[in-house]
């Protein structure tokens, strides 16, 4: 009798030795809204299981209501930190569908553009690790640089987190020369304020200490998770699609692919780190290369006609018409287009049956694929890493949802 | 003045005492026997052993006590696990305390005719207290070090688990 | 300056509460306290006497025990923790039996 | 190795100074002191604003010609690239005697922007092919309820005697081309 | 027997209205250092330069709803932040925060109390501010709090020894426990008789006091029970309105007292430089003391903020580690130097 209510009362404190901690979807630390239910024993994660769906907006159904380039709009919203890529990537999808030829000027002025994003992106990453470290003053300066950026886009298209830049063919307006200074601006400051984060935290051995053997996940995990970008890197294996798939002229372009060596989140943040250096020297080589010409290429039936010209002409306001209302003919089949997004290979799977509107889009995220491996890279660490590691993988509420 | 303050200090002591035992949640427990070790360090002060009353007020107090409330925290024991217990037993330890007072009473009865031989009280202070620490008790003083160094090497081999490693038991001073 | 009677009736209610604590909870971390309890009471009775004689030797053997004390509490603890972890219990009933 | 373009850009290795934390954390708080002197880089808001682009995607505006006639025509090309849609539109027939206040034959006698749904792509401005809508550097005030964030008619189109310049956000060619008064358009 | 009292009670009163002004400010102060650091600009709204923040702050505080969990153990819920301010401010009644003052051929000390165990009393109400946290933490039954409080325990008890062990040398040194005869031990410092700062002998010391006492004090780089990025706000989680001040409060205090304690340990106290070449009289002198006290004080809260707003913030273990692996052995190692120098120096 005593001895069975001893073996109850054992599994009922069996299950009460572990503590269930709600991750989220609020918390400071969560950089958007999804849950983590994390099983501990203590300050040591056991288990941990990874909700998502918080803000399910349904994105690739309202892509299959619309038409292609009512869909740019809807791209921003994935990464967020990176909208731009995410616009010039489904131009691309788009234009590769249709099969445009797209002028070297645009292609560089693209590159320009995506290598800010992609500054942006990286940046919020390590500056979001440094304040999850504890060190918000690092944080600061970099949001200062962000701000820069942000200028620039605003100065592209008139926005600056949700850009919707370019259009289908190019973009919607040249670069003014007011942008141009702001470009040249940003690349004179950013450097001093790159070194002095870099100063701040990189050979901080407190830094070092919370960062290094956190968070790791070997190359052959990665790989069988399906990791890209930054994070796969990190972990030492150094595929990039702008190198391996080049697009939109990358090729022409040098510069070299940071790895790490065993995936941890300082590989991360040194890979991101070393991005972002990177990215500045291929801006700057665009700009050096830049070519004269248009600034969209010629697809008379997805590249608006100038506006004078709809004003005036019959011929321009059909085509107008014809646009707007999304009526042009685009040839049956299915592409695949990805580019290196902020976070990794974004890529888009469209299939097209000649309607107006994608017959089936999908946006492949890479958030979404790290989001899954995440319960394995935190398990059996303590809590304060796993804060970390989800911060340097850079999970993007935006991207999780679709 | 002074007597009142011995009374007040007593009965806080006495009081806490009281509700330490007869508390049933372990956290309340702690605290009163806090309140408890407060008042015997007020008793130290009176009795002019105000470094001893420091010493426990750090130790007692600052140590030994959080590292209960720790205990208990992490365990998370609450009103509810602590287990039941018969009213016989109850009872019983009852009457076994009652006996052990009387057994007191009888033993101590008649002290009051003692007085102090000595009016100078100077033995609390640090100075004569570590003279003789250091001089005639030094050999238990060192035997103390050891005892101390082979409870924390017990302690940490004890909280460390086979499973990987869980919380890691400090132990203070 | 007060009685040593005084000290030693109130040491031995403190002392008396120690052991009916001992006796009557089963919590052992509780049983913990109450042997806390006890040694208090008697460091008490140590420092009053090194008071009264002005000899300093009570007040090193107080010290002494404080130091016993601590010990043994961190053993102690430690020892609970570990019967928790294999118990699921602070239940001294449970521990009786001496294996888990 | 996939490429020959990659290099390792970690060293994890400590030496001893960077092992026993002081230097660094010396080196840290001269980096931080240095900013105690710096310009701050907050722009007090209310007192005084931040310089916008000049294409900033704001708070739309319908247009009115040179003589104060609302230029819109309700041909809902912009309810049709509202990718977000937002736009409602009731189209209503120029009766007699309102030239003056309708450019074309038809306009819209209801203009309503919801802009909690606006998502400020700017494609409605692009759609429009009657130089009627545009986003406008000012920024959307703020409300309590929901209700008053259907913009109408009234908070819309711009009024006569404070117009809106939105020449700014317009081609160098579109402004050459708005010189050609012989136009139908301009006229 | 009235006039020591009424001595004693105004200055009380003086140094308790004090602490909780510069308590006050160092809210602001925080505010607005870490918005210069950080190239912003800070508070500057209430008052000139946002003078009157702190007053704003309080009646925020006062006019917040109270909210106090269901599920909450109410009475250790309140307990819990009162504890922390009264241990908080129990500390300032041994510090000497300026020589005497004559007036009517009467000498008034500027201290409250002189206990013959001065340094041990400090440690005492250290080690009890820990409780304050512990219970907040615990009564609030939150998770996060109950971790943050974990936490805090583990923290405090480890870091006080290191403290501990390091005050021990410095007491080898000057062979007395009373803070006001370790002062009057550096009178004179640079200047005159060349009684230098215990800094200059005790620099290994001082850098574990000071480490120690961010550790205390729950500051960057050790502000693990709070970590607002891990544990939300980890022991005041739950806490709203003047609850949460008291905590707030509590902290700012504490770092205030332990500037205080380092300023009289190491930075010769309320002693400046030349003061006794200078051939002021001595009130003056007392006078300008107190000042240069305050000084090194300000200087030690800004130096706290200044750290919290550059440095990361430790692990769990990595904080065990370094109390428990670096800490402690060098400040033992500090004590057996001191001991032998000390040996040397006598033969």
């Amino acid at each position: 009798m005593e001895a069975k209510q001893t073996t109850d009362q054992y599994y009922q404190a069996e299950e009460k030795q572990y503590s269930y901690l709600n991750l989220g979807p609020t918390h400071p630390a969560t950089h958007g809204i999804f849950q983590n239910v994390l099983k501990m024993d203590g300050e040591i994660i056991m288990d941990a299981e990874p909700t998502i769906g918080y803000i399910h907006r349904a994105f690739e159904k309202l892509a299959e209501r619309r038409p292609f380039y009512q869909i740019t709009p809807i791209t921003d919203r994935m990464n967020y930190c990176s909208a731009p890529i995410n616009n010039i990537g489904w131009h691309m999808t788009v234009e590769k569908l249709l099969g445009v030829e797209i002028p070297k000027r645009v292609q560089y002025l693209r590159v320009i553009v995506m290598e800010l994003a992609r500054i942006t992106d990286h940046l919020i990453c390590n500056a979001v690790i440094a304040v999850d470290t504890g060190a918000l003053t690092g944080f600061v300066y970099m949001f200062q640089q962000r701000e820069l950026v942000y200028e620039i886009y605003e100065e592209l298209c008139g926005a600056r987190l949700t850009s919707n830049v370019g259009r289908i063919g190019g973009f919607e307006r040249d670069f003014t020369p007011k942008a141009w200074e702001k470009i040249g601006r940003f690349l004179k400051e950013f450097p001093v304020v790159m070194k002095e984060f870099e100063n701040l935290l990189v050979r901080n051995r407190i830094f070092m200490d919370r960062s290094i053997g956190t968070g790791g996940i070997t190359a052959e995990r990665a790989l069988s998770y399906g990791f890209t970008g930054p994070n796969l890197r990190a972990a030492g294996v150094d595929y990039d699609v702008r190198v391996a798939m080049p697009y939109s002229s990358y090729e022409d372009f040098d510069f070299i692919i940071p790895i790490g060596t065993n995936g941890d989140v300082y590989d991360r943040f040194m890979v991101r780190q070393e991005e972002m250096w990177q990215s500045m020297s291929i801006i700057k080589q665009a700009i050096a290369k830049l070519p004269e010409g248009p600034f969209h290429a010629n697809v008379p039936d997805f590249y608006l006609p100038p506006k004078e010209e709809v004003y005036n002409n019959m011929e321009a306001l059909i085509y107008h018409f014809k646009i707007v209302m999304g009526e042009t003919d685009v040839p049956k089949g299915e592409v695949y287009h990805a580019v290196e997004g902020g976070n990794g290979e974004l890529g888009y799977y469209l299939v097209s049956d000649g309607g107006r509107t994608p017959y089936r889009l999908h946006f492949r995220r890479p958030c979404f694929i790290y989001y899954q491996a995440y319960p394995e890279m935190i398990k059996g660490s303590m809590l304060s890493d796993a804060i970390l590691t989800l911060s340097s993988m850079n999970v993007i509420a935006g991207e999780l949802d679709s | 003045m002074t007597i009142n303050l011995f009374y007040f200090l007593s009965f806080v002591a006495v009081f806490s005492a009281l509700l330490v035992v007869f508390s049933k949640n372990p956290v309340y427990s702690v605290l009163y026997l806090i309140i408890t070790f407060f008042a015997i360090a007020g008793h130290y002060v009176l009795l002019n052993a105000e470094f001893l009353a420091a010493v426990h007020v750090i130790v007692y107090a600052g140590a030994i006590m959080v590292l209960f409330l720790y205990v208990i925290m992490m365990l998370n024991l609450n009103t509810e696990t602590e287990p039941h217990k018969s009213n016989l037993l109850k009872f019983a330890a009852a009457i076994c305390a009652g006996l052990l007072m009387i057994v007191l009473v009888g033993s101590l009865k008649g002290s009051e005719l003692l007085q102090s031989p000595v009016m100078v009280h100077d033995v609390g202070l640090v100075k004569n207290l570590g003279k003789v620490l250091f001089t005639d008790f030094l050999l238990p003083f060192e035997i103390a070090s050891v005892l101390l160094l082979a409870a924390m090497v017990g302690a940490v081999m004890l909280g460390k688990s086979e499973k990987p490693p869980a919380n890691e038991t400090k132990t203070s001073k | 300056m007060i009685p040593i009677d005084y000290y030693l009736w109130l040491s031995a209610v403190l002392f008396t509460i120690g052991v009916m604590g001992v006796l009557y909870r089963r919590n052992a971390i509780v049983v913990f306290m109450c042997i806390e309890l006890m040694l208090n009471a008697v460091n008490l009775v140590m420092v009053a006497f090194s008071n009264y004689r002005n000899d300093a030797a009570g007040q090193v053997f107080v010290f002494f025990i404080m130091a016993v004390a601590a010990a043994e509490v961190a053993v102690g603890l430690a020892i609970l923790i570990v019967m928790y972890r294999n118990t699921k219990t602070t239940d001294i009933n449970i521990l009786n039996r001496l294996k888990w | 190795m996939l490429t020959n373009r990659s290099k390792v850009v970690v060293k994890k290795e400590m030496n001893f100074w960077e092992r026993i934390y002081l230097p660094a954390i010396l080196g840290g708080i001269v980096i931080t002191i240095k900013h105690l002197f710096r310009r701050s880089a907050t722009v007090r808001y209310p007192e005084k604003k931040r310089e916008i682009s000049a294409i900033w995607r704001g708070q739309h505006v319908l247009k009115r010609d040179d003589i104060g006639a609302e230029r819109c025509t309700a041909c809902g090309l912009c309810a049709v690239a509202c990718p977000a849609e937002a736009i409602t539109m009731i189209a209503a027939e120029r009766k007699k005697g309102e030239e003056n206040l309708y450019r074309e034959e038809k306009y819209a006698s209801t203009y309503e922007i919801n802009m909690l749904r606006c998502i400020f792509c700017g494609l409605c401005e692009e759609a429009c092919p009657k130089e009627a809508i545009f986003l406008t550097d000012r920024i959307i005030e703020t409300d309590y309820g929901r209700k008053g964030f259907v913009f109408g008619k009234d908070k819309l189109v711009e009024p006569v005697d404070q117009r809106v310049d939105v020449s700014k956000r317009q081609t160098p060619a579109v402004l050459e081309f708005k010189q050609h008064k012989q136009l139908t358009h301009n006229k | 027997m009235i006039s020591f009292l009424l001595y004693k009670g105004i200055l009380s009163g003086a140094i308790l209205a004090l602490t909780l002004l510069v308590a006050a400010y160092s809210t602001y102060a925080e505010r607005k250092i870490a918005a210069f650091l950080q190239d912003r600009i800070g508070p500057d709204r209430a008052g000139p330069f946002g003078i009157l923040q702190p007053l704003a702050d309080g009646l925020k505080f006062i006019m917040k709803e109270e909210i106090i969990p269901n599920v909450s153990n109410k009475l250790l819920f309140v307990l819990g932040p009162c504890i922390a301010m009264l241990t908080a401010l129990m500390a300032g009644v041994i510090i000497p925060w300026g020589g005497t003052l004559i007036m009517d051929g009467v000498e008034y000390s500027l201290q409250i109390a002189d206990l013959n165990i001065g340094i041990l009393y400090v440690f005492g109400v250290v080690s009890i501010g820990v409780y304050g946290i512990m219970i907040g933490g615990w009564a609030s039954n939150n998770k996060f709090s109950l971790l943050g409080a974990i936490r805090a325990s583990a923290q405090m008890i480890s870091y006080e020894i290191a403290m501990g062990l390091s005050i021990i040398a410095l007491i080898i040194m000057t062979g007395t426990l009373s803070l006001r005869e370790i002062t009057l031990l550096q009178t004179g410092g640079v200047g005159g008789d060349w009684n230098m700062w215990n800094v200059v002998y005790q620099p290994l010391g001082f850098i574990i006091f000071l480490i120690c006492a961010f550790a205390e004090c729950n500051r960057t780089p050790f502000d693990l029970p709070e970590c607002e990025t891990e544990l939300v706000g980890g022991y005041h989680t739950e806490y709203s309105s003047m609850k949460l001040g008291f905590y707030l409060f509590a902290e700012y205090i504490n770092m205030f007292v332990s500037s205080a304690v380092i300023s009289t340990l190491y930075f010769g106290g309320y002693n400046f430089p030349f003061m006794n070449n200078l051939g002021l009289d001595h009130n003056t002198i007392t006078i300008l003391g107190t000042v240069a006290f305050f000084l090194k004080i300000t200087f030690f809260i800004f130096f706290f903020m200044w750290i919290r707003w550059t440095v990361p913030r430790f692990r769990y273990d990595q904080l065990m580690n370094l109390g428990w692996k670096m800490l402690i052995p060098l400040a033992v190692v500090n004590i057996f130097l001191t001991g032998l120098v000390l040996i040397f120096m006598n033969r």
